[in-house]
């Protein structure tokens, strides 16, 4: 049985559930055997120091919720992307979005934006007065061009 | 007397050959300036008439109720810049839409047309294998289309024309087959079958009530060769953004989207002059090309109803239709006519 | 405004310079190039309340090779500029562009963000502006006629 | 678990196509790069992100009221149920339930912008077969939804008509009866579109067992929506997690067990048929009373502060439209993150289309009913 550090009840009345990182795969596996086989959302929240990752699973057939969360101090989480195929492009976003890496995930790359943006946007620190530009090359590849000094 | 003698007539004072030329030189002159307008009223008619189907206006700002829209559209097609792309064939992608349009207008130059009042005839080619002449005709414009899909150096337009050549095949071996059927009726009658002026004048009913199923095939084959909905994969807006003419710009497009309109009225002529008794119609008399044209007219907004009610086939399933369905119906045709021929001598 | 002849020509060219301008006018064939929500009120000039085509611009070519107008509907985004100039280089001359709506005006609603361009008139030269967001038909309607006006007025400039 | 790339012999050299983000059939701004053999398509690899307007960046930088412009234009044929999906989460967090006219109203709205949705897609998913008259009949339709909605909301077709706490105003008698019109008129102009398609042999034959999606792969992907119940599988969150008044109201949940493209066709259009029943019964039962919640008074609005976090699902036209918000305790949002269901209707695109002729890619494409402005947020 994997051990749960927290289990609370939502303000949308579904159960939450909170677990360490280690234990995200195993916990979701057991979930999955138990019917819960759509996974609907995957977020990611930067709490400033750390970064929490919220997994909306559920029940199709119950018409239950169950969300679990987990926190990560270094940008890495555990990719269920082997579980649930819609996880693939869910965790890109997440990546692209603020950064959050998944180890194992076959194909991560950035979902909106191209490979060589800089920042994540969704993160709080992220400085917007800073711009960026996308340019194509020959093949119609991006690249986005970034000076990190200042003078934009 | 022909358009042609009377011209001929005219030039005499020049000696017999001298005025022959310049008699052909005119009367082609007079053809083309007739295709082209025909082509422009098609549109024109044809843009109303989509309209009218989709609940629209159409034109009607250009000119009274939107007459001179074409003119328009051609004057602006005439002063666009037409690019080059560089990865280009150079002479087959400067050549591909002269040689669609160049078979259009040959094809038009072969059909006999019938007599209009005092004019007379206003056929231009008086051979004994017109109808081999024009089917040699016809299969000029998918060469250019073929050359234009090459030598774009594009996916979509050679994606285009590889579904125009397997298009291409599929439909002219029943086409011709249908055709043979009709010759083959025809020998009965006259030593020259393959003169399209005596092909016409033994028909006693015409050969489309005897051969329903070879009028069904043939008309089909001439809506494919247009590349008409539902078979136009090889243009396929939707698919292929508009397959082999995607790199055209200018009057080069310009040629390619009259070819289009052209071959369909091209069709219906050739389906009304083999099928539907072409110049022949009660009271004809001197008024043959008014039938004749009346006759195609009815055709072509009978396939552009076909047109704006249907999707596009799949290529693959077409390839099918061609050689499953249409050809054994067109070899079913031919042997009932080949009945009809032997027992009823029609 | 003083009214300058165009070039040398005299009263031919002008004539011949007026006509092609009638006719470039009254023949605008847009690329079909929906971008986002606009698009679809774009779409509903084509459709039969306020049909297009009585203007003469009834077909929507979609390749760049073939049309004259480019109707960039909807947010211009970061990723997609290049490839709009792109599609902008790839159309003959002579080209013409409506901006519709706000966000192509300067980034609209989204203009605080990050991967929003501010303003396709940073991209590609622009001819006429719609505002709104989205404008109505009846909007766009409006714009491509200024542009047929705007057109016809080339040769007196 | 199939992973996009590797599906495919990769020592072979395939014709590399690249559709898009400028092409007639993709809907938007999708590019696919597809790897061909001939005329059949050997891999799909769908890119997105040229509409990527950080939409869930800005939610966090505006007030609660102000966000809702950025989900009018989410999905921007079907606005109405997207401000649906965010106010469901909103006022949960907010703690600002609408009062029982407004929720009726909202129901109301709902519907008929699903039938507008559904048009927009239907006559589009035509033009990518290469029917040409079926879009202009579904415009014109669509015409008479959005002047109701002018009457309502000032708007055509980005709304902005819901509000927190209720609607932006009351529907007086006459709208009312405009409606009750529409719902009168529109079934049968609905059977002439329904007809102008399947009575077309063409139209069956290029839809009759293309894209087969089973039911395990679609829940595995995440599909929902018309998507999913054209794979068999009955569900519909109207149903299964009943917001608003959707309770009190007869309707059913339209499935098909085909799992093919027809089935999709089928599927939207029942639900359209659905749609004008739920309208029908709504207009009946409408209720009086206030319109708007009295603790979200207009003008203070941007005080409103939200606590906790709140996960509210809605059926919108494209499937399962999610949205997450993550409040602490401040006049704005803390994180917005939407779960959009044409972007995961859109994965299972590589699955659908393998091995199809590249006509059948479009027409996988076109019964997904993409909308890119959801797709990429």
């Amino acid at each position: 049985m994997v051990e749960i550090i927290e289990e609370t009840k939502g303000k949308d009345g579904r159960r939450n559930l909170k677990v360490a990182k280690e234990n995200l795969v195993e916990l979701i596996k057991d979930l999955k055997s138990k019917g819960y086989d759509h996974l609907s959302l995957i977020t990611g929240i930067d709490r400033k120091d750390r970064l929490e990752v919220v997994y909306h699973l559920h029940n199709m057939k119950e018409n239950v919720y169950v969300v679990v969360r987990t926190e990560t101090m270094d940008e890495r989480m555990p990719s269920i992307s082997s579980l649930y195929a819609s996880a693939n492009w869910e965790e890109r976003e997440q990546y692209d979005m603020l950064g959050i890496v998944f180890e194992g995930h076959p194909n991560l790359k950035r979902m909106f934006l191209p490979e060589s943006w800089v920042g994540h946007p969704l993160r709080k620190n992220y400085d917007l007065s800073k711009v960026q530009y996308v340019n194509m090359d020959e093949e119609g590849n991006d690249y986005a061009t970034f000076d990190p000094g200042d003078g934009w | 007397m022909s358009v042609l003698e009377r011209l001929a007539a005219f030039f005499a004072i020049l000696g017999h050959y001298p005025a022959y030329i310049l008699a052909y030189f005119f009367e082609t002159l007079f053809m083309l300036i007739f295709v082209v307008v025909m082509l422009i009223v098609m549109i024109y008619l044809f843009r109303k008439y989509m309209a009218r189907v989709q609940l629209r206006i159409g034109p009607n700002r250009v000119g009274k109720a939107g007459t001179l829209q074409l003119i328009a559209d051609a004057l602006k097609l005439v002063g666009k810049e037409s690019i080059l792309p560089s990865r280009r064939d150079d002479l087959p992608y400067k050549i591909a839409p002269i040689v669609v349009f160049l078979g259009l207008i040959m094809a038009f130059a072969i059909i006999p047309y019938g007599d209009f009042y005092y004019i007379g005839s206003l056929t231009i080619t008086h051979s004994d294998v017109s109808l081999l002449l024009l089917f040699a005709a016809l299969a000029i414009m998918p060469v250019g289309e073929v050359l234009a899909g090459v030598s774009s150096k594009n996916k979509y337009a050679v994606l285009g024309a590889l579904r125009g050549v397997a298009k291409d095949i599929s439909f002219e071996v029943p086409m011709m087959v249908s055709v043979l059927a009709l010759v083959m009726m025809a020998s009965a009658r006259t030593n020259q079958p393959l003169n399209l002026e005596n092909l016409i004048s033994v028909q006693s009913i015409p050969y489309g009530i005897p051969q329903v199923i070879g009028l069904g095939v043939f008309f089909i084959a001439m809506i494919a060769r247009a590349a008409y909905s539902p078979f136009d994969m090889s243009e396929s807006d939707s698919e292929l953004v508009s397959g082999h003419s995607i790199e055209y710009s200018g009057m080069r497009f310009g040629m390619f989207y009259m070819g289009m309109f052209g071959s369909i009225f091209l069709g219906s002529m050739i389906v009304s002059l083999l099928y539907l008794g072409a110049y022949n119609g009660p009271f004809s008399g001197d008024a043959g090309f008014i039938y004749l044209f009346i006759k195609a007219m009815v055709l072509v907004i009978l396939s552009f109803t076909i047109w704006l009610s249907v999707p596009r086939i799949r290529i693959d399933r077409f390839v099918n239709m061609g050689w499953k369905y249409l050809l054994p119906a067109a070899i079913i045709n031919l042997i009932i006519a080949g009945i009809l021929t032997l027992g009823l001598s029609l | 405004m003083a009214k300058v002849k165009s070039g040398e020509g005299g009263a031919l060219t002008t004539t011949i310079d007026q006509a092609m301008e009638w006719a470039r006018s009254n023949s605008l064939w847009p690329l079909t190039f929906g971008l986002a929500c606009c698009a679809i009120e774009m779409m509903a000039i084509q459709a039969s309340n306020l049909d297009i085509s009585r203007f003469g611009s009834e077909i929507f070519r979609n390749s760049p090779r073939q049309s004259d107008l480019m109707i960039v509907s909807g947010t211009v985004t970061k990723k997609m500029a290049p490839r709009l100039r792109r599609i902008y280089d790839e159309m003959p001359y002579p080209k013409y562009v409506i901006a519709m709506g706000v966000c192509v005006i300067q980034g609209g609603p989204y203009h605080l963000g990050y991967s929003v361009v501010l303003g396709v008139d940073r991209v590609v030269p622009v001819d006429v502006y719609v505002p709104g967001c989205p404008p109505t038909p009846e909007a766009l309607t409006y714009g491509i006629m200024l542009l047929q006006k705007k057109i016809r007025n080339e040769a007196e400039r | 678990m199939v992973v996009e790339g590797e599906k495919i012999d990769q020592s072979r050299e395939w014709v590399e196509l690249n559709i898009g983000p400028q092409h007639p059939s993709t809907h938007g701004v999708l590019r696919l790069k597809v790897k061909l053999d001939g005329e059949t398509v050997k891999d799909v690899e769908p890119i997105i992100g040229y509409l990527h307007r950080n939409a869930e960046k800005l939610c966090e930088m505006d007030y609660y009221c102000d966000s809702l412009i950025y989900f009018d234009r989410m999905d921007y044929v079907g606005a109405m149920n997207m401000e649906l999906g965010y106010l469901e989460a909103a006022e949960k967090v907010l703690g600002i339930p609408p009062p029982e006219r407004a929720q009726w109203i909202r129901v109301i709205m709902a519907e008929l912008n699903r039938i507008a949705a559904h048009l927009v897609w239907a006559g589009a998913f035509g033009l990518d077969l290469g029917m040409l008259t079926p879009f202009f009949y579904c415009f014109i339709e669509r015409e008479k939804v959005l002047k109701r909605f002018t009457a309502v909301s000032e708007s055509r077709q980005q709304t902005n008509y819901m509000s927190i706490g209720g609607v932006y105003q009351d529907i007086d008698d006459q709208i009312i009866y405009d409606i009750e019109q529409f719902t009168e008129e529109f079934p049968a102009k609905l059977e002439d579109i329904f007809n102008t398609f399947v009575k077309n042999d063409i139209f069956i034959s290029r839809n009759k067992g293309v894209g087969i999606l089973e039911p395990e792969v679609a829940i595995d992907y995440g599909v929902t929506g018309p998507m999913l119940r054209a794979s068999g599988v009955e569900y519909d969150v109207r149903k299964a997690e009943p917001y608003l008044v959707y309770d009190k109201l007869n309707f059913d949940i339209p499935v098909s067990y085909k799992k093919d493209n027809l089935a999709r066709f089928l599927v939207r259009f029942e639900e359209m048929r659905q749609s004008i029943r739920i309208i029908k019964q709504a207009i009946k039962k409408i209720p009086d009373g206030p319109y708007f919640n009295p603790k979200a008074k207009k003008s203070l609005m941007i005080r409103l502060r939200g606590e906790g976090e709140a996960y509210a699902r809605t059926e919108s036209s494209k499937g399962e439209f999610g949205v997450y918000i993550v409040a602490d305790g401040s006049v704005k949002p803390y994180r917005v993150h939407v779960r959009s269901p044409a972007m995961r209707n859109l994965a299972v695109l590589p699955h659908l289309a393998k091995d199809v002729m590249i006509a059948d890619l479009f027409s996988i494409s076109g019964t997904t009913d993409l909308v890119f402005g959801e797709v990429d947020r």
